[in-house]
Formats: structure tokens, C-alpha cells, sequence
């Protein structure tokens, strides 16, 4: 047997070796590759011949090179490392050399292809288990374990507060064009303040003029004085009305002109 | 898997013996534990090796589940395990799932706290936009605001109110408990940035009862 | 163990009168028919009153359905009733078709079965070849493996175990049932030795050592 390996010119290790150079893309790896090889030595893992496997595994690499195959990088790099491991198993060690014998190293790669090859009959023997959905099933009609799903809102008082300041000060922020409520127009102003002129003859504070349900809150009576304030202004400029203030920052009076309204009369 | 020889076997009788009753109401079993749907006595017989009794087979299991926390029923011409009864109330399981109140929600929610009464379009006023429908559905759904009295006032608006629960779960004795806007802001949840030209103090006062008025009055 | 329920209700006596074991197993029967997937002993419980001891009820289960067409397992720390495997073939109509997994998916899943926790590197030194991003992908889609904890070695690289759900595939109560497990290791194949002259790893208790894998660098 031994004799075979020596001679790779034999037809049967030739043939070998050609059906794994046309296969070798079938091989995940070079240790798979071994492992392939070893098989052929038909004798349990632990006693195969490394130094037969290393030099069948460089034969394969050498007429992979011979007919042009490109091989993957870690398929060269293991036949380097395997060239170092067949000069160590073969060549008595040089003294005072450290590190492992070839016998050590050859043990450790015999114990990989071990491992590997242990890894897939236990792959294998996974694969034969029962498995669900081909051996054994699953309930058919799982009741739908009805989670009503209930939505409890959480608000807390804080938030309410929270949400309530937010209104509350919205408004001082607010820009003020938006707050139409609050606005007393101009043009209202104006044609209360003509409908009302008829009666004014006397001397009257301009704030007597302010709408019902304007004169309370501040913002509201601010918007209501500032329009009333503008259409005065207007009747006095078209002559209609007088205007008087004691002095500065006092209440404004205002009346009917008098002479222009006799005259009318 | 390598059973599977025994179907087209089936076929030939004689070839293998009927397995045992125990067998059989073994295989029932499986059969009805797996399907997803009720399955008819044929349909059972039609999956089973030939020569069996699909019918006896049912009598044994239906008195073997008798009681149980499964039982065999018929469903129109057929089977299938179904939860007892009386054990429904297990499948039921209640998933409370904490979702926060949304924006306009709680707005809502805290107008009518410190307004109510409060009509729709008061709410509205305040808030500056209009109130969904689903917000007030939500807010009454969760038993928070109640409808009140109607509005003296032209269209007789409906009015709305804070619930019981409301005060329970927001743990207030009345709603007179809320906190005034003075202490909102000492709170620090009012910026006391007040309007330019007008002292802080003002509005500060306010408490929610005067907030309403002053701000409903027309 | 039904000592255990009783005095959980001491402490609230009177609340609940905790069901006797007859009706405990009569609703845990009804939750385990409910499920497709495993249930866990937690889960369980938190479906049943207040006292109930379902692992004694399980216990009870179990045995009750031993031998049965149906078949109560454990899967990890959960629990589902399963189809008695060797009646599979009544099934045909149920089966799930499995897509076909590679010979490289294969091996690595049961790589990481008995290696597990397991890194990349060391799943490629033991193959002699590199893992494919793809399958390691359709592992984790399939929910047969998944991330592990870091190993603390220099790079901090992410392990792979195996999954319930794989657990639950392949009919394991747990990883330490895997088959030939015990062998395996007494063989010393779930070691991790070290390539004789490489320095040993300071991490090497921690898993195989590093310095095989260059080997295989390029």
C-alpha cells in the first residue's frame, strides 16, 4: 500500500489524484481535502500516516500546477506548511533546535482531521434527528391566546398642568395679528363712534365710548381705546368732532363740533 | 419518513395487519392535534392504514378527553380538540399597554378641569384650534369628562365636566384642588415671562375660577 | 411541591382558594394545546390563579402523556405538546418543506451545537475553511443560531450559540442532549489545543486557541 503512494504513477493513485484536480472545486478547503485523501489510507484517523497524506496532498498540488489549475491560496499555503512538516518528520532535528518535533505536529494535524471528520457525523447525526415539521408536528389550531389588548392612557397631574400652563402662556407669545377675538376693529370703531355722534354734545371721555363687554379685560380694552382712539382722530380730521385733554396722559374728552352742527341745524 | 411505504401498502390489504386499537386512537390523536382545521371521519380513515376504525378510534378519545382540560368535539361531520369550555377564560389574556395621553387630549382634559363647565367651542377658543370628535370620544370613553348642564345661552350648548374618576385618578378631592396658575408658575411650569407692559402679578392672581370668566365673557 | 401552593396562599388567606392539581393539569393541558411554540414555566404560571404549581402539573402531563399519539417535551426552559415522532408519516399534508441547507450550513450549525459558545475564527479553524457571510445569515434567519456574549480575547469577537428554536427543531431539551456529546469530549475533539510551538493564549480556557487559525491565513 505503501508502495502506492510512493508511486503516484500507478494508474489507480493517478486516477485518484485526476478526479480530485477535476473536483476540487467540490472541496471546502485543504483540510477537507486531507481528509478526502485520507480516506484513501482506509485506516482509522488516529493511525493514518501523515507523512503519506502530506506528500499524496503535495503530488495533488504539484499536477494541479501541471495542468494549469489555479488553486486557492490557503490550498498552497497548507502544501508549504505540509513541505515543512514532511522535512521535519524526515530529517533528524538539528541540535539544539526548539520548538515541536515533526512528530508533534504531524499529531496535531492528524487530531484536526479528527475533530473535522468528528463534526460531521455529529452534523449528520443532527440531520437524522426527528425534526418538527417533517418527524413530528406542531398543534394544527393553536388557539389564538386572545390578548385583548387593553390601552390604559397614563396622564399624570403634571402632565395636565403641564398642558394647562401651555395654553395659558401660548397666549403671551402668541403674535398678536392672530388673536382676532380681541381685536376691536377700526372700522367698527368708527361706525359706532358716527352712530353715536349725534347725541354727543357734551364733553365726554373718550373711554365712554367703548363697546359693552369691552372694557374689562386689559387686552380686550386696549384693542377697543386704540380703535375708538383712531376713529376720532378721522371725525376730527374730517371736522366732526372735537377733541380736548386736560394734559398729558389725562383722559381725552371728546364732543360733537358744535358750529359746523348748528349749522346743520 | 420510512414509513412512508406504509400509505401506497395501504392499498394492498392483507400485506400488513390492522394495527391495534391503541395504535389507532394514537394515530386519531396525532392526526387531530396537527390539523389546522376540523377534519371529517373520511379524511381521518383516508390517512390512516386500511382496515382501521377511525369511528371507534374517536369513541376512545373523545372518553379519554372527557373532562379534561381539551375535549374531542364534532364540528358539523368533524372532529377537532378544542380548549374545554370552561377553560376560556385562560386563553384571555389582558395586555394593558400604557399609552400616553395625546397633546390634544390632555389639552382638552385640562381646560375642562379648570373651566368646567366648559362648552366645545369655549374649548376651542383656548385652545385656538378646533376640538376632534375623537379626542372628546376618547376623554369620555375613559369616563375622565362627563357631559353637564346645557349653556343658558342661544343653541343651548352642551356643556362638559370632570368625572369622578377623573378626581380619583388624578388623585384630587375637587377640582377646585387644581393648582392656581400663581402656583403653576412658582412651579416653575409657567414661563413668568409676562406680556411687555403689563405687571406679572396680574394674571398671576388668576386663579382657575377667574381664568374662566375673563375668558368666556363676550 | 403542592406544599409550595399552599403557602403561597397563606400569605393571602382567604383571596383565592388555589384550584386542586386535577383542575391545576386540566389548565395547563389547555394552555399547552393553545401554543405552538414552547411555553415557558413562567409563562405559564402567570396564566394560572394565584398558588397553582404547573410544574407539578407538568410533571403530572408528562406522564399522562407518555406513549400517547401527542407527546408533552421540554424544550430549554419552556414546554410544548409535540406529534409523536414516529407517527410523522399520518402528517404528509403538514409537512413543511425546508429549504435545502448546504453542506457548509450544516457543519457550521453543528459546529456551533457543540462548540458553542463559538466564534468565527473558530468555526473556520476547525472547517480549514472561511464561513461565508451567507451562511451564517441563513443560521440566524432560520433562528437556529444567534449572537452570544463576547469573547474577551483581544478583537472582543462576537460567539454564535444555538438557539430554543433550533432546540425545539431538532427535539433537544437542551444543548447537553445533543448526541454523542459525551464522546466527543472524553475523546478530547471539544477541546481546544493549541498548535504545538504556538505560544499557548492567555485566553485559552476560554476557547481553542488562536493559533491555528493562522494557519490557514493567507
Amino acid at each position: 500500500m505503501q508502495d502506492d503512494w510512493d508511486k503516484p504513477e500507478t494508474v489507480t493513485a493517478r486516477r485518484e489524484a485526476e478526479a480530485l484536480i477535476v473536483d476540487v472545486a467540490g472541496f471546502e478547503g485543504p483540510l477537507d481535502l486531507l481528509l478526502t485523501l485520507s480516506r484513501a489510507q482506509k485506516v482509522d484517523l488516529r493511525r493514518i500516516s501523515v507523512l503519506h497524506l502530506a506528500e499524496q496532498y503535495l503530488g495533488f498540488v504539484e499536477q494541479a500546477r501541471a495542468l494549469r489549475i489555479e488553486l486557492a491560496a490557503d490550498y498552497l499555503v497548507m502544501a508549504a506548511w505540509l513541505a515543512y512538516l514532511k522535512s521535519r518528520l524526515l530529517l533528524p532535528p538539528e541540535p539544539g533546535e526548539d520548538g515541536p518535533t515533526g512528530e508533534e505536529l504531524a499529531a496535531h494535524l492528524a487530531w484536526q482531521l479528527e475533530r473535522l471528520q468528528a463534526m460531521r457525523e455529529a452534523a449528520a447525526r443532527l440531520m437524522g434527528r426527528d425534526q418538527k415539521g417533517r418527524d413530528f408536528f406542531v398543534r394544527g389550531a393553536p388557539t389564538v391566546l386572545a390578548v385583548s389588548r387593553k390601552t390604559q392612557y397614563e396622564a399624570s397631574l403634571l402632565d395636565l398642568m403641564r398642558a394647562y400652563a401651555r395654553l395659558r402662556t401660548r397666549d403671551e407669545f402668541r403674535p398678536y395679528a392672530f388673536d382676532r377675538s380681541d381685536i376691536y376693529p377700526y372700522e367698527a370703531a368708527l361706525e359706532r363712534l358716527t352712530q353715536l355722534l349725534p347725541g354727543a354734545q357734551d364733553w365726554t371721555a373718550l373711554q365712554r365710548y367703548l363697546p359693552e363687554g369691552w372694557r374689562g379685560k386689559p387686552a380686550r380694552q386696549r384693542s377697543a381705546i386704540a380703535s375708538t382712539f383712531a376713529a376720532t382722530l378721522e371725525l376730527a380730521k374730517q371736522g366732526r368732532i372735537e377733541l380736548r385733554q386736560s394734559e398729558t396722559f389725562a383722559p381725552l374728552h371728546l364732543r360733537r363740533r358744535m358750529d359746523r352742527g348748528s349749522a346743520d341745524e | 419518513m420510512s414509513d412512508e411505504g406504509l400509505e401506497s401498502v395501504a392499498e394492498e390489504p392483507g400485506l400488513f395487519a390492522v394495527p391495534p386499537m391503541a395504535e389507532q386512537e394514537r394515530m386519531v390523536e396525532a392526526i387531530l392535534f396537527a390539523c389546522a382545521d376540523p377534519i371529517t371521519l373520511q379524511a381521518i380513515a383516508a390517512r390512516l392504514p386500511q382496515g382501521c376504525d377511525p369511528a371507534e378510534a374517536l369513541g376512545h378519545l373523545r372518553a379519554r378527553y372527557a373532562g379534561r382540560g381539551v375535549n374531542l368535539v364534532r364540528v358539523g361531520d368533524a372532529y377537532a380538540l378544542r380548549t374545554a369550555p370552561d377553560l376560556g377564560w385562560l386563553m384571555q389574556s389582558e395586555r394593558v399597554e400604557m399609552r400616553k395621553l395625546s397633546r390634544a387630549a390632555i389639552e382638552t382634559l385640562a381646560i375642562v378641569a379648570y373651566h368646567q363647565p366648559v362648552t366645545r367651542a369655549e374649548i376651542e377658543e383656548i385652545r385656538g384650534v378646533a376640538v376632534s370628535r375623537g379626542t372628546v370620544d376618547q376623554l369620555l370613553e375613559l369616563d375622565w369628562i362627563r357631559l353637564g348642564r346645557r349653556r343658558m345661552t342661544p343653541g343651548r350648548p352642551v356643556t362638559f365636566v370632570v368625572t369622578e374618576a377623573f378626581l380619583d385618578h388624578f388623585g384630587l378631592e375637587s377640582a377646585r384642588d387644581l393648582p392656581g396658575l400663581k402656583e403653576l408658575r412658582e412651579a416653575g411650569l409657567l414661563d413668568s415671562r409676562p406680556m411687555p407692559g403689563q405687571p406679572a402679578d396680574d394674571e398671576a392672581e388668576d386663579g382657575p375660577a377667574r381664568g374662566q370668566s375673563e375668558l368666556f365673557e363676550d
